[in-house]
């Protein structure tokens, strides 16, 4: 194993709010390798976006991390000063939003939003600079790219604009881009086309891809490994193929019989009984506990960790061979 | 980014939603209870300015709407005024008596009483005259941003129009046209009204230009579109969901302009077009004493002037607390 | 866009006429030239021959046709208390109200575009707490007020600016200024100041609620995203996308500072266009107040023109929309 | 612009600039004054307002002149005399020039007159006694009166002696007042007055420099080489400016401000009783008041309202409190220096307010009534402070006052002629020709056809035993005998209370104490007094 691009370890952020403080992500790990596809799967509140805000320091006070380390090839990079962290947003780390029709500033010209950030970055004349961004435009397929450089966002349609976002994302060849639900504003044609866009441009520059999304689908087709978040932590992360085909956690069970499958048969969809709980009120023990089939007394009282079981870690007292941990409690 | 903007009409009207309600269904203790329990209160609590704001504006404007059962004199009875008493200076410096703590002006007017008299006079037309303006303002703005096409050129030509006549000519026309239908006595009964109605025909043009302009750039975002779509009527989209959306420069006009009124009400007094010279409010009560200042009768105008400056100090900064709680992108 | 432009330039003849027309309906209501213009001695006949002569005694229509016909050949007629062709007394008064607004409502941006900035973005440190209160003050207190107690501290008390006038002026052609002159600058130094403080307090507020609100947007979590300086992002992006209002309500308040200038020229004696107006309402001088309602009715149509001609410039949505819907 | 055109014209703007700041040398002694009004015309003809006469009165000159206590004394005319009862002579003095060189004869003193009594002029309603204008010779020339003239001298003072050929080459032959185009005589000058006009902005700055060779220099010698007018509208700027040491002497300085300027070191105050008196008007010719609530009947035609009003002011508290000491209360409608002023009568009735309650039941008013009050709040000094001061006053004997206070334009054009629209109102009153007669005439002679016969009589006032009386007055000859008989109707007006006169203002004004000045009862400036050390 190559030592990791990403390695994030028992991540923790709090929200200080009325009733006191709220923990919004509790004790995430997860690594991701150079070049590696890695698919964060749940539902929304579940705190995907939170953590690729946490990974790029992007959090918004009141919320703020209160504990875990991040290092980026090595380095630990989640307690940097404000500046050095700069640097590496664009530059080391890309990042790219959900709606195209909000993520451009309407009133400059694509040309120059391109230009500027790469020059931020590289070190070149605005008219290599130029070349760059036409470039890049080349490499996203928008065509005639040169009589498009200055024309303004909104000029350009939902998916198209996605495309000139991934191009800003990538404009400094950042080693790592986290894309943060990249298609769930796009209808499912253009969908298709900016997820192959996205893995020919990992595949060629060999950086690695952190997928943010609730669509299961997609991350099947993407991804090469995933991790499952419910209610603000990882409760199980493995390999795609072993997600897909046998999914260990009850809740992953639960995710992969909700897709419908084509030629599947026609009646309901299973669906899991609940909601998630909202993170004000998450429950002792497993936080799945309550929507669990299978639960038993260990998991209402004990927070399970991740446990290798078989082919993926999955955080579940099902799959744990020693008897639970004794008497202690660790109430998230 | 729209789906955010699109709740701002539910957050606060949940806002507002959520303290009515309870009341509505006849629990006062209940209502009580969801006010100091509700978002709004909370973030009230946590910043202090805006609590002494709160204070110094609620004892300003309760003192002078008041004034006639706790000043200690009553400044408008023309026959209490003493002329030998004229310009006494505050109490606590030489020359001074308690009976006016902060001294007399120069026709005998005990300072205090003066002040609260005259607030509430200026606040009775401010007020008023702000809101008029603004409720003016705002439908011709939304009405000229949304419509566009002639409608729109006639408002705007309209505005510049008004735009060039400064409050001051548009008062004497208004008190010329009152003077010469109204017989003598009314007019004075209606002083007040012609101010209001001059100062309002003068700034309603401040709100119709800004909300115009907001409305060009609104119009066209997704959830506007989105209420078309469903069929919602015009006027719902505007007062509904755009409205809300436009509303914090507004605020910020109408705060400011507030302080604009009281002043322009005292330049009509002197002009002799605003209220009776023999119930000075109080932009009255400053502008006669700048003649003073030189005098070294300093108090005449620099009480007045102070409290003039807390009650719009105090109302701007709750105008600013009110305006970012109710806007839920800034929560 | 020429024909927008040429469109606007129609309206605005006919703002100007809607000006005059109302003007002079109004001036009936101010007063009579007459008492002002003739001594104590002057018997009634003379009076009344004198009303005649100046065409007082015919309608207001006629009055105001008449007036509409001379001014289209550029003669203002001759001011009732000078006795001068207004034209010329407009010329003479003119730069020094233009120079003592521009300075103004410079200072006025220069310092409340920056602090607008700094208080939309540092929401809740002290010294924003401190501006946004100290700026209220000069709000609040009215402008005869301020310009007073500026005249008692820097001229009375510490002598160093002259406490009225323009300073030294220097005519190039028929325009003259005082921007040459380091005598004129002391001169300007405390009426721009008592003009400026109420435009800088709204444009400083305006800024600021604006850029709070852009600072939200998603564009700017991206541009942050893409590691772009605080620089870049505050004063590129957030600051242009909040420019749409505050040029808006600034272009607005020009005509505001028309208004106070009448005031702060009145208190500091600056020979201004302002004063003249004052000067002519009481004297009821009707040439020179229609000829000056009507100047600031031009004005403003230029002004409401040149800000939505910078909106379309800033906003280019704004300007695809005009082709699409052809705004008025 | 080429890159080399931009860069010539910032040199040229910085040599301007150099320049401007150099060229400031100051001249050797400056005399700068300042006002509120401002001169508005440079013809001496067309002023409109005392304070226009007092300035141009510098640059031009009459036949005779008044020295500083207000005496008449020789100017352009070396003597005259009534030779018979309708003819008056003047022996006009040698050797004087105009400002441009050109000899004053005795064609420009006949120019001068006619023009003054042309229509448009404001001084030709003085000099409606003269039949006509006659040259006797070189040196002497003759006014023929109607009928006999006594006080004609007094109204020589204020007719200016203008050049003939000046006006006639410039076609400012008559007054343009009221015409559209613009009159050369009202922004330059050709007097033969003390001081020369150098440099003029109208309404901001009027520059006037010593005539070197000016005829009176061997008995004035002119102390001062320029005189600086500055206008300052704003009364607390003004003040300012003369703290500030911008300016050296403020002429119409706000009374508030005269204690502290008093004690303040540095600065002098000048004061002395103007001629101006204030009172209060009553309109006593309706039959009903136009702004009263009382119905069917005019409630000031009986006079013990009259005097009830009259004994409800406290004038003293008015010029004490109100005028701050700056006003000398009287009980006549003239004033000390007016010709016909007798001090045995001045003394006025006193301020009584039970008297006054009283005397109102008695006329059928046992709790007061209703009425309008209209007065100026920019015109006199403290108008508006002593309308409300009197409102209070009467309030107090149960007589509500419904003060409207406007500005001059406005206020006139409702109280006076043709209209006279007010019921009890404020105004003031200076004899142009500092005589009682004058008074007599405009202000309590039944209105009439006649040239100022009751012109400015806005109350309707009519005593037809007052009237007979004045007409004898305008003719008696012998001075003696005109004053018994101007006494006799100054205690008419008094006693029948036709007006409530109030006081006197004192004329005040400021100056560094370097400057010396000669106060006058008429608020005349003459420049000539100045000196400065």
């Amino acid at each position: 194993m190559t030592e990791p691009l990403l390695r994030v370890e028992n991540l923790r952020v709090e929200l200080p709010g009325r009733r006191g403080v709220v923990t919004a992500i509790d004790d995430v790990s997860f690594a991701v390798a150079p070049g590696e596809v890695l698919g964060i799967v749940g539902e929304s509140g579940a705190g995907k976006s939170l953590t690729g805000a946490a990974i790029i320091g992007l959090l918004e006070p009141p919320l703020h991390l209160v504990g875990g380390r991040i290092a980026f090839a090595g380095r630990r990079i989640d307690n940097l000063p404000g500046e050095a962290m700069r640097r590496i947003r664009g530059r080391q780390i890309g990042m790219i939003f959900q709606d195209p029709l909000t993520s451009l500033n309407p009133l400059y010209t694509i040309g120059r939003q391109l230009i500027e950030t790469i020059r931020t970055h590289l070190d070149l004349a605005p008219a290599s600079a130029r070349e760059r961004a036409l470039a890049l435009l080349h490499e996203v397929g928008i065509a005639g790219a040169e009589r498009r450089l200055y024309q303004y966002p909104h000029q350009f349609s939902g998916g198209m604009r996605q495309r000139i976002v991934i191009a800003l994302a990538i404009a400094a060849n950042p080693r790592l881009i986290i894309a943060d639900e990249p298609t769930t504003a796009l209808d499912v044609s253009i969908q298709a086309q900016i997820i192959a866009l996205l893995q020919r441009l990992s595949r060629n520059s060999g950086a690695a891809v952190v997928l943010i999304s609730h669509d299961m689908g997609l991350i099947a087709e993407t991804a090469h490994r995933v991790a499952v978040m419910y209610a603000g932590r990882v409760v199980e992360i493995g390999p795609v193929r072993e997600i897909i085909s046998h999914p260990r956690h009850p809740y992953t069970r639960g995710l992969m019989n909700a897709i419908p499958r084509i030629g599947g048969g026609r009646d309901r969809l299973c669906q899991i009984e609940g909601a998630m709980p909202r993170l004000g009120e998450i429950p002792a023990g497993c936080p799945f506990g309550p929507r669990c089939a299978e639960a038993s007394d260990a998991c209402r009282r004990w927070r399970p960790q991740l446990l290798p079981a078989a082919g993926t870690d999955a955080a579940c007292w099902l799959y744990a061979r020693m008897p639970a941990p004794t008497g202690e409690v660790v109430n998230g | 980014m729209s789906s955010i903007r699109d709740c701002g009409l539910t957050a606060c009207g949940w806002a507002l939603a959520d303290l009515v309600a309870p009341a509505a269904a006849g629990r006062p203790g209940a209502l009580l209870r969801r006010i100091f329990d509700s978002d709004l209160w909370w973030s009230f609590r946590r910043s202090p300015v805006t609590v002494a704001a709160a204070i110094v504006a609620f004892v300003l404007i309760a003192s002078s709407l008041l004034a006639p059962w706790i000043a200690p004199h009553d400044p408008f009875n023309l026959a209490s005024l003493n002329l030998l008493d004229a310009e006494h200076p505050p109490a606590w410096l030489a020359g001074g008596s308690w009976r006016f703590p902060l001294g007399t002006d120069q026709e005998g007017r005990d300072m205090l009483s003066a002040i609260l008299y005259g607030s509430r006079l200026s606040l009775l037309v401010g007020f008023p005259a702000v809101l008029v303006s603004m409720v003016l303002g705002v439908t011709l703005g939304l009405v000229a941003g949304w419509r566009g096409g002639l409608i729109d050129t006639v408002i705007m030509r309209v505005a510049d129009v008004e735009l060039s006549f400064p409050a001051i000519l548009v008062a004497l026309l208004i008190d010329g046209v009152a003077r010469g239908v109204l017989p003598r006595g009314i007019h004075n009964e209606i002083a007040s009204y012609v101010v209001i109605a001059a100062i309002a025909l003068s700034f309603w043009v401040h709100y119709a230009r800004t909300v115009r302009a907001s409305t060009l750039v609104e119009r066209d975002k997704e959830y506007i579109q989105a209420a078309r779509v469903i069929g919602v009527r015009p006027a719902k989209i505007l007062f509904g969901h755009l409205l809300p959306n436009v509303i914090g420069p507004v605020l910020v006009v109408a705060t400011i302009n507030l302080a604009l009124a009281i002043l322009t009400e005292a330049t009509l007094s002197f002009l002799g077009v605003g209220l009776p010279p023999t119930r000075p409010s109080l932009g009255t009560l400053i502008r006669n004493g700048n003649d003073y200042l030189m005098s070294g009768d300093w108090w005449i105008s620099l009480f007045p002037g102070a409290a003039l400056a807390a009650l719009i100090l105090s109302v701007n900064l709750l105008g600013d607390w009110l305006r970012d709680a109710f806007n839920p992108k800034l929560r | 866009m020429l024909a927008f432009l040429i469109e606007r330039l129609l309206q605005s003849a006919v703002v100007m006429l809607a000006v005059a027309l109302i003007a002079f309906t109004l001036f009936n209501y101010v007063g009579d030239p007459i008492e002002n213009m003739v001594g104590q001695d002057t018997t009634i006949a003379e009076r009344q021959q004198l009303r005649h002569e100046l065409g007082l005694d015919d309608s207001v229509v006629v009055q105001f046709a008449r007036f509409v016909a001379d001014a289209a050949c550029g003669d203002f007629g001759i001011s009732y208390q000078q006795q001068r062709p207004v034209g010329q007394i407009i010329l003479e008064r003119l730069p020094a109200t233009f120079e003592l607004s521009f300075v103004a409502v410079a200072m006025a941006i220069a310092l409340g575009v920056p602090m607008g900035i700094y208080t939309g973005i540092h929401r809740h440190s002290w010294l924003s707490h401190g501006l946004m209160g100290l700026s209220l003050v000069g709000v609040s207190l009215p402008t005869f007020l301020v310009g007073i107690l500026l005249i008692l501290v820097f001229s009375v008390d510490l002598g160093w600016l002259p406490s009225f006038g323009r300073g030294t002026v220097v005519h190039i052609g028929w325009w003259s200024t005082g921007l040459l002159t380091l005598d004129g600058w002391r001169a300007i130094i405390m009426p721009a100041t008592t003009l400026a403080l109420f435009q800088m307090t709204l444009i400083m507020r305006l800024v600021r609620a604006e850029m709070t609100e852009v600072l939200r947007t998603d564009y700017i979590k991206f541009a942050r995203a893409r590691g772009l300086s605080n620089r870049a992002i505050h004063f590129g992006h957030a600051l242009k996308n909040s420019l749409v209002p505050v040029i808006t309500i600034t272009g607005l308040q020009l005509g505001s500072v028309i208004a106070f200038a009448i005031i702060t020229e009145t208190v500091f004696q600056w020979p201004g266009m302002g004063l003249m107006f004052i000067q002519a309402v009481s004297f009821v001088d009707i040439p020179v107040m229609a000829a000056y309602l009507m100047l600031v009715g031009g004005f403003f149509v230029v002004v409401n023109l040149v800000v939505d001609l910078l909106n379309h410039v800033i906003d280019p949505r704004l300007r695809v929309d005009r082709v699409r819907v052809g705004i008025g | 612009m080429a890159k080399g055109a931009g860069r010539a014209t910032l040199y040229a703007l910085f040599l301007v600039m150099a320049s401007a700041t150099l060229g400031r040398g100051e001249a050797a002694t400056t005399f700068r004054w300042s006002n509120d009004g401002d001169p508005t015309t440079m013809d001496p003809d067309a002023r409109s307002d005392l304070f226009v006469t007092t300035f141009d009165m510098n640059m031009y000159e009459a036949l005779i002149r008044r020295d500083r206590n207000l005496k008449l004394e020789p100017s352009l005319a070396t003597a005259w005399s009534n030779i018979n009862p309708t003819t008056w002579r003047f022996t006009l003095r040698q050797g004087v020039r105009f400002h441009d060189g050109t000899p004053l004869t005795v064609d420009d003193v006949i120019f001068s007159v006619h023009r003054a009594a042309a229509p448009g002029s404001d001084v030709a309603s003085q000099l409606s006694s003269i039949k006509e204008i006659k040259k006797v010779d070189d040196r002497t020339v003759d006014f023929i009166t109607y009928g006999p003239a006594p006080i004609l001298p007094n109204y020589i003072v204020n007719v200016p002696i203008m050049s003939k050929a000046w006006c006639e080459a410039h076609h400012a032959a008559n007054v343009a007042l009221g015409s559209n185009s613009e009159s050369y005589a009202t922004n330059h000058e050709n007097g033969t007055g003390p001081f020369m006009l150098k440099s003029r902005q109208p309404g901001i700055r009027t520059v006037l420099v010593k005539n070197p060779n000016w005829w009176g220099l061997k008995e004035d010698p002119i102390d001062l080489d320029q005189v600086d007018f500055i206008r300052i509208v704003n009364p607390a700027t003004r003040v300012a400016a003369l703290l500030s040491g911008e300016i050296d002497m403020v002429y119409n300085v706000p009374p508030q401000d005269i204690e502290r300027l008093r004690h303040t070191p540095g600065i002098k105050i000048w004061q002395t009783p103007e001629l101006r008196t204030i009172f209060l008007g009553m309109d006593q010719a309706r039959p009903q008041l136009l702004e009263s609530n009382v119905k069917g009947k005019n409630p000031f035609k009986d006079k013990r309202v009259r005097e009830a009003f009259y004994e409800a002011i406290d004038e003293d508290a008015i010029a004490t409190k109100v005028m701050r000491g700056f006003a000398r209360p009287t009980a006549l409608m003239v004033g000390p220096g007016i010709t016909g002023y007798d001090p045995a009568l001045d003394k006025r009735y006193p301020f009584d307010p039970d008297a006054a309650k009283k005397l109102l039941a008695a006329a059928g008013y046992p709790n007061g009534f209703e009425v309008g009050f209209d007065c100026p709040n920019d015109r006199y000094v403290n108008d508006e402070a002593i309308c409300q001061a009197v409102v209070v006053m009467l309030a107090r004997i149960g007589v509500k006052v419904d003060l409207l206070a406007q500005t001059k334009s406005k206020y006139f054009a409702k109280i006076n002629a043709p209209g006279f629209d007010t019921s009890f109102y404020l105004l003031g009153w200076t004899p142009t020709p500092l005589d009682a007669l004058d008074m007599l005439t405009n202000l309590a002679e039944t209105r009439g056809k006649g040239l100022h016969v009751g012109a400015w009589n806005d109350g309707g006032y009519s005593n037809p035993a007052l009237d007979r009386l004045i007409k004898e007055i305008s003719v008696e000859l012998d001075s003696k005998k005109r004053n018994a008989l101007i006494s006799k109707a100054l205690s008419i007006v008094k006693d029948d209370f036709a007006y409530i006169p109030l006081h006197q203002q004192i004329v005040v004004w400021a100056s560094r104490d370097n400057v010396d000045l000669a106060p006058m009862g008429d608020d005349d400036l003459q420049l000539r007094y100045v000196k400065m050390r």
